[in-house]
Parts: C-alpha cells; sequence; structure tokens
C-alpha cells in the first residue's frame, strides 16, 4: 500500500515545476552564499584624521594607526565638523582628532589627549573600533617612551605576553562556523515544511478527499507524506557536505555516522512539528505564515548566529524549546570539535522528547473525518 | 426620455456578429439577434469555454473579428465589459464570505444593488435565503451553482454569456432558471448559453453545435429536428440489457441508445428491408429473431437525437 | 442478499437537520438511484454510508459493516466516485489505474495484466502515457469508474458521475454501469439527469432531508401519475415546505 | 466610488475572516523586535572560563580576580592539567581558559564561533593589559608596593618622565552601545517589505487561481481600482505595525527617535509605497499562490535580510555581493531610516535614498502597468 502512495508522491514531486529546483537550489544558496554574507568580522573600519598638531609624533602616531590593518584613511580633515558631515554620510566610522600642540605637551608635562568620535549606531563596529584604536595608540605610548622605559617596566609589560590561541579554527574562519548550521537550516526547510506545504495544499485544492475515501489509513498517508521529504532531506544533507568539503575544505572531525543519527533525529522532530501546522491550517497563506513565525523564533532561539549565552537570562530560558538549537550544538561540536555521542547526551534527550511530542500531537490533531 | 435614446442607440438587431473568428484551429462566422437565446451545444473539448472567453474579451482571437452590440471586441474591451454579463463554467466565489455578502459584492461590481435588481433572481435565490448568513465555503454542490447563477444575474446586461450554468443543479431548480431567462429576453437581453442539457438546448431561439473549434450546424431546434433524415422508433422490452444487444446486432439498425425507459433505434429512411418501415412491421422482425414482448413505436426526434446523429457521423 | 441497511440515519449540523431519520436498504446487483433536489441531503446520506461522515444518530450496514464502528473496513470493500475529484490530474492514466490498485490490494501482476485489458476496452491505449488532465471529461470520467471498481468492490458510490458530460458518453458510461451491475457489483449513484433516473431498478427521492419516495421507476410514475420521472420529481417538490426546491 | 469602498470591505473581510493571518500580520514586529533585540546581542556577558595557574604567584591571582571582577567573565574551575581544556570545549560550556606559564599567559578560546572567540581575547587581552600597566605604574609610583617576587625595587624617577597620550572616546548615537540601535531600522525595513510585497502578491494571485478574476475582469470595474482596492487593506495594516515597532523601540528597547518623526513617517510610506508596488508587479508575472510565496519569500526576503545590512554589516561582505545589495530597495531605506531615526539627521542626509527610493517606485509602477494583463492570456 505504502509503495503505491510513495511512488505517486516522488512523481508528483518532479512534475511539480517549482520544488525540485528548490530543493537543489537552497542547499547551494545557503551553503555558497551565506557564510560569506554572514560574518561580523569587523575590517577596513574607515578612519577620518583632524591633525591640527601636525608635529612629528602625530605624524608617527597616525602612520602606526593606518598600518595597523584595521583602519583604512578615509579622510584627513582641517576641523571636525568636515569630518562629521563624513561620519554622516556614512562615509567614515571614526574621527581621531589630534589636539594642537600635542608634542609640545607631551614633551613638558608628560600627558595629552586625543579625541576619538566613534559612529556607534552599529554597536559593535563602534565599541571594537574604538577599542582597537585606544590599543594601538597605547602602544604607541610604549613606543615613545621606550627610551626612558626602565628595564622592569619593560620586563613586566614583556614579561607576559599575551598570545591567543584558537582550537578547532585557527585562523577563525567564519565559514566553519556557519556551514555545520546552514546544513541544519536546509534540512529543516525540505524535511520540516516542505511535507506539510503539501499537505496544506492537497486540503485547499480538495485532492485530500480522494484519499479520505480509500481505506489509506492515518498513519500511511502521513508517512507517505513525510518518507519522500525524508529521503531528499539526507540527499540534501550529504549534498550538502561534499558542498562544504569541496568549497571549503571543511570535512567534520567526528564521526559521520553521529551526525546522521543526530540529523534522523532532528528530521523526525522537525516533520512531526511541520505536521502539526499543517493539521491547524487550513489555506496555504496560513500556513506559510505559521511557519514563518516559528521559524524565526526558533533560529533566533538556537544560537544560530551569535551563542545562546549571549542573551539575557529569560532569552536563554526560553531557548530550550527551539529544537534548532540542540540540532546546531551537534553539528558544530561533531563537525568540528569531534565530539563523540557521550559528550551530546542532552542534546539528545532534548530531540527525542521533541520527535515524541511533536509526532503525537500531529496523530492526534489529525482529522480525517470532515 | 430614457425609452426613446435606448431606441435609436439599437437601430441595427444584430447584438452579435462574428465573422471567421479563429482561436487555436477553431473558426466560427455565425450572427446573434438582440433578445435572442442562442445555444450552443457540443462534448467537453470542442471549444465552447474558448469561444465564450474570446466573446467577453478575455482572450484575444488569432484571427477574424467580431463586435458585441457593435464594438469590436479587440479595440473596445473597455466598452464591452461596461454591457456584457458573464458566468465561466468553474465560476468560484470567495468561500470565506457569506452568501448575501457574494451578491452584495457582485451586485457593487456590476455598479448595482441587490434589492434594485433582486426580482431577476428571485426565483433562485429565494433557495439560498435562509443560508443567507452561512459561508460560500459551507454549501453543497448544487447550491453554490446556484449562488454563483444569482451573483452572475444580479445585474441587468445587454448581453449575457452563460458557460454551462445549470451543471450540478437539480431539475425543478434548472427549469425555473429557464423561465428566469425567458423573462430576460423579453426585456430585450440577448443570452448566449452553453449547455450539457439537450433538454435545455430546445428551449433555445436558436441553437449550434459545436465539435472541434467548428459548428456542424447552426439553426432551430424546429430547423434541426426537421432536418433529421433518418426513421427513428422507441423500443420497450423488459430486460433492457439484453435487447440493447439484440438491436445493436439486427442488420438495418443503424443505431442504438438508451432514452430513459425506452431504446432509440435509428434506421435508413429508404432501406430496402423496411419498405414499409412501420413500427409493427419492426416487431414482427425483431420478434422473429427472438425478442419477444417487444413494443416498438415511430417517434418524433428530439434534439437529443439529431445531436447523437450528428455527433456520430 | 442485502449489501446495504440502514435505519433512520440522521445528520445535524448545529440547529440545521441535513439527514433527517431516512431508513432504505439495497439488494446485491441493484442500480439504486439515489435523487434529490440541492441541498436535500443526498451527499451528507452518501457520506455517510462511505464512512466519510459520522452520523449523528441512527445504525447502517454497508457491505456487511457497520458505518458507526468500522468504517474502515467499509472503504475497502466499496469503490468511490465523484465528479469533481476522481483521479489525480497531473497523474499519468496508467500511473492512476496502477495507483488505486496498489490502494485497493490488488496485486501488482494482476493489476498490470487486466489494467492493459481495460485501456483497451476503453479504447485508451493511445492515451496510456498522457496526463489525466489532458483527456476530455467525457473519457476522464469513464476511466475513473472503471478504476473505481478495478478492485471488483460489492458496491460502489457515484456521486453525479456524469454532471456535465455530453450525451453519447453518457450513454456509454451508463452501459459500463449496466456490465458492472451484470457482473454483480451493486451501484449506489447520484444524478440530476432525470433520463438516468429511469435507468436505476430502484429509485429514491429526497426532500428536506427526508426520503418523499423510494420505488422503481415505473411504479413511481404510476404512483404520481407522471410521464417521465421529470414529472415525478416535480410533484415532490410540491411537498417541500421550506422552499428548498 | 461605490464599488471600490465595498472591494475594499471585501479584502478587509478576506484578511480579519483569516484569524490565524491577522494575528500573525501584527504579532509579527513584536516577536522580531524581541528577537532581534535580545536574540542577537553580541555583548558578551558572565563567559565561563577556567585557569590552569601552576606558579599562583601574585600576579597571575591579580589577574584572574581581575578577569573575575569584570561582568564579562566568572570564573568556572581551576584547572589541574592543560589536556582538561580538550573536554570542556567538547561539552560547549566554557568560553575560554587562560594558561599561566613563567614566560607566557596562554588565552585558549573555542574557535568554533570566530566572532565570540576573537571578541572574548580581545576584551580579556585589554583587561590583563590594563591589569600589568596599573601594577606597573604603581610599583613605579612609590616604594611601599609589595615587592613582587623576584623583582628588583623600580626607580622612582622614570613616573616623572612617563608620557602617555590618552585617548578620551566618545561614543556618537548610541552612548551605551546597545546592539538595538542597528536592528530597529533593519526590522522596520523587512516587516514592512513583507507585510506589502509578499501578501499583495499571493492575494492577487489568488484571486487569479479561484478563477474569480475571471469575473472580474469582465465587469464595468477597471482592473486598476481592483488592484488598487487589494492594497489598502495591506497599508492599513503596515502603517499599524510601523506604529508598533516606533512604539516597541522606544518603550522597550529604549532606541529614541533622534530625528524628526514626520521626516522618518513619510520615509516610511515611501517605502511602503514601493512594497506594495513590487507586489503588484510579482503578482503580474505569477498565476499560482506558491509561486508569489516563493518569489517574494525567496527574492525578497531573504536577500532582504542578509543584504540590507540588517545583522550583518555590508561592508565585510564582497564586493559582488555589495553591488548586489543595490538593487534592493529595503538597502536604501535601512541606511536612511538609521540617518533619520537613530542619528537624528534632516532631510539633507537622505537625499540620495529618498531618490533612489522613487525612481525604483518609479520604474516598477511603469514595468508594473505594462506587465499587468487585462485579459487571461
Amino acid at each position: 500500500m505504502l509503495k503505491y502512495l510513495l511512488e505517486k508522491e516522488f512523481k508528483q514531486f518532479f512534475r511539480n515545476k517549482a520544488l525540485p529546483k528548490m530543493a537543489v537550489i537552497m542547499p547551494f544558496m545557503a551553503i555558497l552564499i551565506f557564510p560569506l554574507v554572514a560574518n561580523f568580522e569587523i575590517k577596513n573600519i574607515n578612519l577620518a584624521i583632524v591633525d591640527n598638531d601636525k608635529s612629528s609624533t602625530s605624524r608617527a602616531m597616525v602612520q602606526k594607526i593606518a598600518a595597523g590593518g584595521y583602519f583604512s584613511i578615509s579622510q584627513v580633515a582641517d576641523t571636525h565638523n568636515e569630518a562629521m558631515i563624513d561620519i554622516e554620510l556614512n562615509k567614515s566610522d571614526i574621527i581621531l582628532e589630534i589636539p594642537a600642540n600635542l608634542e609640545r605637551d607631551i614633551q613638558r608635562d608628560g600627558t595629552a589627549k586625543v579625541l576619538v568620535s566613534a559612529n556607534a549606531v552599529s554597536a559593535t563596529k563602534g565599541g571594537l573600533g574604538s577599542a582597537y584604536l585606544a590599543g594601538i595608540v597605547g602602544d604607541f605610548n610604549r613606543e615613545i617612551n621606550s627610551d626612558i622605559l626602565t628595564m622592569s617596566e619593560l620586563t613586566m609589560s614583556e614579561q607576559f605576553t599575551i598570545t591567543p590561541r584558537f582550537w578547532y579554527n585557527p585562523r577563525l574562519l567564519y565559514t566553519y562556523f556557519m556551514v555545520p548550521a546552514l546544513m541544519v537550516m536546509v534540512l529543516a526547510m525540505v524535511c520540516g515544511f516542505l511535507p506539510a506545504l503539501n499537505i496544506v495544499g492537497e486540503k485547499e485544492s480538495g485532492t485530500i478527499e480522494q484519499i479520505n475515501v480509500t481505506p489509506v489509513s492515518k498513519l500511511n498517508f502521513i508517512l507517505s507524506k513525510l518518507l519522500p521529504y525524508w529521503i531528499i532531506g539526507f540527499v540534501v544533507l550529504t549534498i550538502s557536505f561534499l558542498a562544504a568539503w569541496v568549497a571549503y575544505g571543511l570535512t567534520p572531525a567526528g564521526s559521520l555516522a553521529t551526525i546522521y543519527l543526530f540529523a534522523a533525529l532532528f528530521v523526525l522532530a522537525f516533520s512531526g512539528f511541520g505536521l502539526v501546522i499543517s493539521n491547524y491550517a487550513t489555506t496555504l497563506q496560513q500556513a506559510m505564515f505559521m511557519m514563518f513565525f516559528f521559524v524565526l523564533t526558533f533560529i533566533f532561539m538556537s544560537g544560530l548566529y551569535t551563542p545562546v549565552a549571549n542573551m539575557p537570562q529569560w532569552a536563554q530560558n526560553l531557548s530550550i524549546i527551539s529544537p534548532l538549537k540542540y540540532i546546531i550544538v551537534v553539528l558544530r561540536q561533531v563537525y568540528l570539535k569531534g565530539s563523540t555521542f557521550s559528550d551530546l547526551l542532552t542534546p539528545f534527550w532534548m530531540l527525542s522528547g521533541f520527535a515524541i511530542l511533536f509526532n503525537g500531537w500531529a496523530v492526534l490533531s489529525y482529522r480525517k473525518k470532515s | 426620455m430614457e425609452g426613446l435614446t435606448s431606441v435609436c442607440k439599437k437601430s441595427f438587431s444584430k447584438s452579435i456578429v462574428v465573422k471567421e473568428l479563429a482561436k487555436n484551429n477553431g473558426k466560427v462566422s455565425f450572427e446573434v439577434e438582440r433578445g435572442e437565446i442562442f445555444g450552443v451545444i457540443g462534448p467537453d473539448g470542442a471549444g465552447k469555454t474558448t469561444l465564450f472567453r474570446v466573446l467577453t474579451t478575455l482572450l484575444l482571437p488569432d484571427s477574424g473579428e467580431a463586435k458585441v452590440e457593435g464594438y469590436d471586441i479587440v479595440k473596445d474591451y473597455r466598452e464591452i465589459r461596461k454591457i456584457v454579463g458573464y458566468m465561466p463554467g468553474r465560476f468560484s466565489l470567495y468561500q470565506d464570505l457569506t452568501v448575501e455578502e457574494n451578491l452584495r459584492i457582485f451586485a457593487t461590481l456590476f455598479n448595482t444593488t441587490i434589492e434594485e435588481n433582486y426580482h431577476l433572481i428571485k426565483d433562485i435565490y429565494c433557495h439560498l435565503e435562509p443560508f443567507k448568513k452561512r459561508k460560500a465555503g459551507a454549501l453543497s454542490g448544487g447550491m453554490k451553482q446556484k449562488l454563483a447563477l444569482s451573483c452572475a444575474l444580479i445585474h441587468k446586461p445587454e448581453v449575457l454569456f452563460l458557460d454551462e450554468p445549470t451543471t450540478g443543479i437539480d431539475p425543478v431548480s434548472r427549469k425555473e432558471l429557464w423561465e428566469m431567462l425567458g423573462r430576460l429576453k423579453r426585456e430585450g437581453i440577448t443570452i448566449v448559453v452553453s449547455t450539457p442539457y439537450m433538454d435545455e438546448a430546445s428551449l433555445c431561439d436558436r441553437i449550434a453545435l459545436m465539435q472541434d473549434g467548428k459548428f456542424l450546424m447552426c439553426d432551430t431546434p424546429r430547423a434541426i429536428i426537421d432536418s433529421f433524415d433518418k426513421n427513428l422508433f422507441s423500443v420497450k422490452g423488459e430486460n433492457m440489457g439484453v435487447l440493447l444487444e439484440g438491436l445493436r446486432g439486427a442488420d438495418g439498425v443503424l443505431s442504438c441508445f438508451a432514452f430513459g425507459d425506452s431504446l432509440h433505434i435509428t434506421t435508413e429512411k429508404d432501406n430496402v428491408i423496411f419498405q414499409s418501415v412501420t413500427a409493427d412491421s419492426l416487431k414482427t422482425y425483431l420478434e422473429k429473431t427472438g425478442l419477444e414482448g417487444v413494443e416498438v413505436t415511430k417517434t418524433e426526434p428530439s434534439v437529443e437525437d439529431c445531436f447523437m446523429e450528428l455527433l456520430s457521423k | 442478499m442485502r449489501v446495504i441497511e440502514v435505519e433512520n440515519l440522521t445528520k445535524r449540523f448545529g440547529s440545521f437537520t441535513a439527514v433527517d431519520n431516512i431508513s432504505f436498504s439495497v439488494e446485491r446487483g441493484e442500480i439504486f438511484g439515489f435523487l434529490g433536489a440541492n441541498g436535500a441531503g443526498k451527499t451528507t446520506a452518501m457520506k455517510m454510508l462511505c464512512g466519510l461522515l459520522r452520523p449523528t444518530s441512527g445504525k447502517g450496514v454497508v457491505a456487511g459493516f457497520d458505518i458507526n464502528r468500522d468504517s474502515e473496513k467499509i472503504k475497502a470493500a466499496i469503490g468511490y466516485m465523484s465528479q469533481k475529484f476522481a483521479l489525480y490530474e497531473d497523474l499519468k492514466v496508467w500511473e492512476n489505474i496502477r495507483l488505486y490498485a496498489g490502494i485497493y490490494g490488488v496485486p501488482e501482476k494482476e493489476a498490470t495484466e487486466r489494467s492493459h485489458r481495460l485501456l483497451e476496452e476503453l479504447g485508451l491505449e493511445k492515451e496510456r502515457e498522457s496526463l489525466v488532465k489532458s483527456l476530455p471529461l467525457g473519457w476522464r470520467q469513464k476511466l475513473a469508474f472503471s478504476v473505481s471498481i478495478f478492485h471488483r468492490p460489492s458496491i460502489v458510490f457515484l456521486d453525479e458521475p456524469t454532471g456535465g458530460v455530453d450525451p453519447v458518453t453518457r450513454r456509454q458510461f451508463w452501459e459500463m454501469i449496466y456490465k458492472a451491475a451484470a457482473g454483480g457489483i451493486t451501484i449506489f449513484v447520484t444524478t440530476h439527469y432525470m433520463d438516468e433516473a429511469e435507468y436505476c431498478n430502484r429509485v429514491s427521492i429526497m426532500v428536506d432531508g427526508r426520503i418523499e419516495a423510494l420505488d422503481s421507476p415505473a411504479l413511481l410514475k404510476k404512483e404520481f401519475g407522471a410521464v417521465n420521472m421529470d414529472d415525478v420529481f416535480r410533484k415532490l417538490a410540491r411537498r417541500s415546505n421550506n422552499g428548498l426546491l | 466610488m461605490r464599488a471600490f469602498r465595498v472591494f475594499v470591505q471585501k479584502e478587509f473581510y478576506h484578511i480579519l475572516r483569516d484569524r490565524w493571518t491577522t494575528i500573525i500580520l501584527l504579532a509579527l514586529p513584536i516577536l522580531m523586535i524581541i528577537l532581534f533585540g535580545f536574540g542577537i546581542t553580541t555583548e558578551i556577558r558572565n563567559t565561563k572560563f577556567a585557569v590552569y595557574d601552576p606558579a599562583g604567584d601574585f600576579t597571575t591571582r591579580g589577574i584572574i580576580n581581575k578577569l573575575e571582577s569584570s561582568e564579562y567573565f566568572t570564573l568556572e574551575r581551576y584547572l589541574s592539567s592543560p589536556d582538561q581544556i580538550e573536554q570542556l570545549f567538547r561539552e560547549g560550556k566554557t568560553g575560554f581558559a587562560v594558561v599561566f606559564s613563567d614566560e607566557q599567559i596562554l588565552l585558549v578560546a573555542d574557535g568554533t564561533d570566530p566572532n565570540t572567540a576573537s571578541i572574548l581575547t580581545n576584551y580579556a587581552t585589554a583587561l590583563i593589559n590594563s591589569y600589568l600597566e596599573e601594577s606597573a605604574v604603581r610599583q613605579a609610583g612609590g616604594g611601599a608596593a609589595t615587592n613582587v617576587a623576584g623583582d628588583p625595587p623600580v626607580a622612582a624617577a622614570t613616573a616623572a618622565a612617563r608620557r602617555t597620550i590618552t585617548p578620551e572616546i566618545r561614543l556618537l548615537y548610541n552612548p551605551s552601545l546597545k546592539s538595538a540601535y542597528n536592528i530597529v531600522p533593519g526590522i522596520m525595513g523587512m516587516i514592512l517589505m513583507l507585510i506589502c510585497a509578499m501578501m499583495t502578491s499571493v492575494s492577487i494571485a489568488r484571486e487569479k487561481e479561484l478563477g474569480t478574476m475571471e469575473v472580474l475582469l469582465v465587469s464595468p470595474m477597471k482592473p486598476f481600482l481592483i488592484i488598487l482596492s487589494k492594497i489598502v487593506p495591506y497599508f492599513t495594516i503596515s502603517v499599524i505595525n510601523y506604529i508598533t515597532i516606533l512604539i516597541l523601540s522606544v518603550y522597550v528597547l529604549k532606541v529614541p527617535i533622534a530625528g524628526s518623526l514626520i521626516l522618518l513617517s513619510g520615509l516610511s510610506l515611501l517605502f511602503i509605497m514601493v512594497s506594495l508596488l513590487l507586489g503588484i508587479l510579482i503578482s503580474s508575472l505569477v498565476e499560482k499562490q506558491i509561486v508569489a510565496l516563493l518569489i517574494s519569500g525567496m527574492l525578497l526576503m531573504m536577500p532582504a535580510v542578509f543584504l540590507s545590512g540588517l545583522m550583518f554589516p555590508i561592508e565585510s561582505m564582497p564586493e559582488v555581493l555589495q553591488w548586489l545589495s543595490h538593487i534592493l530597495p529595503v538597502k536604501w531605506f535601512i541606511i536612511a531610516v538609521r540617518n533619520v531615526m537613530i542619528k537624528g539627521l534632516g532631510f539633507s542626509s537622505i537625499i540620495k535614498e529618498v531618490a533612489i527610493l522613487t525612481g525604483m517606485a518609479a520604474v516598477i509602477l511603469a514595468v508594473s502597468i505594462k506587465k499587468f494583463k487585462f485579459r487571461l492570456e
């Protein structure tokens, strides 16, 4: 019985113009384009210089800042206001204003001030930009005092060289962070939403009554809708692995089997979720919107972009409802850190819990008799 | 004043004039008088719906031209759309709006109100009155079709195109609809209607029989029936199934189809075997071939007989 | 041998009684006409018999199964075809046959063999590979009917199978119905074509949810002194109280 | 125009009768403000860290206290050996580990999340540096400082000659560095476009799919009015959402409206018009709802989220994508809203963006009129 239903679903899937294309395009678009776009790295911040001192010290300082690589000098202005106009037009992000006779003040009473005004509309850019600038000025201080610094003070700061070391991703490539999570996103779309949209489509066009009249059982009907998308989902997942390997040379550190196991569990849970939506939505529009609503919540509660730890406490507590969170943790841990099954027990229980909850709810809420 | 202007405006009597109108390998030419009920019948896929869509300016013809109330269907489509009423084959309503709301929307669509033209649809709409507040989606198939009809007839167009308006409607309501169409006709409205029901076709002033985009015949029901060039007999017996097989096998019998409680068979007009082609000579012939208790009478062909005869050619 | 037995079957939607306490039975191999005006409760009653709708009250046995308790079993033993949808339009002709044969448990080998023969009978071998969407309505209905009796059910429910079909194809359809009935399949059919009502062995006419007349066409005509079934139908219409006719 | 009024009423019925969709349409801004406002924060807060400190002298303890006292980090545990770090990172709970050796301070961070890793190490390095700076000055300042084990006393004279340039940092427009400032304009752009473009295109496509469009075309009513009547409800919902977003950002996210409200509202109305026209354009190219949903979903929403600088700075994107983002109306709208709402600037600062948006509106209008099918072809 199920065999014939599956045959029908596959034939209809490949005959429908839009769906097969979407199932193929999505993984590639997600894996290849998305990581290029989604990174927070702050580089080439535009710096406007207002040098009222024009002394050798001030020129040396500007030299050091420009050489730092983080900043590119976008403008040399005469007055603060002139530079402010560029800030307003988003041409430059930070203004470094060097007061007149800076060199004389340093020689005479040892201290001088420079004014840094940073456009902080983007908090990260404003915050990090000014922090980097302050860091470079700090180094410059050490340089201009190198002639008179005592051995101990030098050794004190030299004594402790601080070197960051990044495990699993030494070159801090953003793609390593995003790609595993994106694979999950694609899986969620293909196995979670396509079947649900399919069912709602049949409900809206009325062809669902054809099946209700036949001895096809509830379970067989749902399975005939889910299985094709599960198979397609895992094919898409494998394609994503290959794409990640080819494009970024990214291969899973942990065992592939663990990934496939958790992916299966996640697919079971998420397609159950899709089914629940399909039972409540009567029109395609409704289904689409409900999904959009919940996907948005799940994504942002899952730490896909920024870690859950950053979020305020109430948000962190709320984030346990997102199945995406656990599978993303799994994918990242196994893929990048090579964690094994034993390290990932909590996600395992949570995902199994979700699978039972959603699928149970789906079967209960599925009303075959109108 | 209104009466006067409308008279002189409509000096010419032809409401629709079609010359060599071609659309995906079909071609037709015909004319429809003002205030005439013009029936279009034909098997599914004969091109009836396409013809309707071209005449109501929804589709552009491949070639040829047509005028509705003097307006050209390609150039003056805006004028035509002001004076034409159209009910498509798959007239869908707004399922999430109530019966009354659907009606009001279509009334306003045609710049009128339910109250103003209620008398036009009273006979059909009265069945829907008890469900006024119910959503259109919750109605049964036939009821939906009745609501669609009311929505299409809620305004008084000069020309009305109805594409299979009565499919799925019970016989009594169909009768009422045709009485309403008769009233509209008396008020000078030209009606072009397609229908699968042959009994309805015979109520039209003229009928066009369409197949593969062409008119096989286009004439009054009377003329069509007169053109029937075969003998027609109605045969009754106990076991219809056996009788049907037997008659099909009998030589001289051209065709045999069930017609309600009897079978209609056709024989050649000048057939050698049946010189004196009478009902009882046929009866004795049949009994000889072992079909007892057979009752044979000569009958007048109906439009349906002519339709089936023409199609089988 | 009775294949359908119904006792005071009722269905209420809130305050509206769609089917009001109907009782009747249908013999094996009979062509049973189920007539009624729009909104008289025909489709609702039929849905209850097919296990698509749970009755508010009353009992019924279809193909030996109780309609309240084991509606799933009924579905395996009957065929169903409605005017709106019977086949999947985006599947090819043979794919539809194969699907429904599979669903109703016809063994694969037998299914492929018989589907060839069926297509020959219907003259559809050429259309074997074309999508159902491309078939004219008449052919689609004939194919749908053959598919609905492919698993040789004891009863087949036909909901206005010939709506909008041209006269010639309609008659071919009824010849197929005759053949199926002769083969022992009970035909439960609704229609608005009064000439088709004449083809049935017995006819029931519903008015406002109740069965107002149930007999053979000939006896009904005698009882109502009518020339044909159209007259019978119209005479019954006068009994309707809330102007439903 | 009575017919127009009744049709607008019909469109409202379509939406209001569909309870779920209405709730979601109005709740979306609230959800997005909360999610984006709190979901995406790059601010580091109480990240756990571990320490491996065999020597455990005064300085290392000082460093650890300095880290612990800051609101960024909380000490989780002391490690008996560096190889324990492997297990810590596997479980994914600790942010980074500080490993002291006689010459070096090693900051071991979990590189899987590069962004957090670099921010953590930057903040930690800055804190440690400032601790070392302070302890050096304290030592240089006066003999009383406790003697650091093994270090010779520092001569007093160096303090006097020590020259420092101290940067005085002023953060413009967003002194408290709240990430929400950057998000509100993005949300506004996304929601207004989603509601206008997607909903309009889907509702017109729905009318075609159901077959009712065929009847509407053959009527005295101008097709243009039918489309216009479809726009009104979504225009209203967008205006309501616009107001909700403003209220939420001011009172919940505490992002004040620096510039003129009238200018901001005018700007938003312009953008709503552009999105509505986009919706009409899509609907005239499409026959089925699902295709309209896919096009507005895939081609409008996804790029809008990524290319519009809502979450990721556009500057750090590859050149070709930056060029691609030029064609998105939402990108210009977000820049303009940032200038007016966050930076509080006047009309002069958004002339370019307004010009582009108006230009786009004109082009889309022209194309959709040309493309509009008043027949069933």
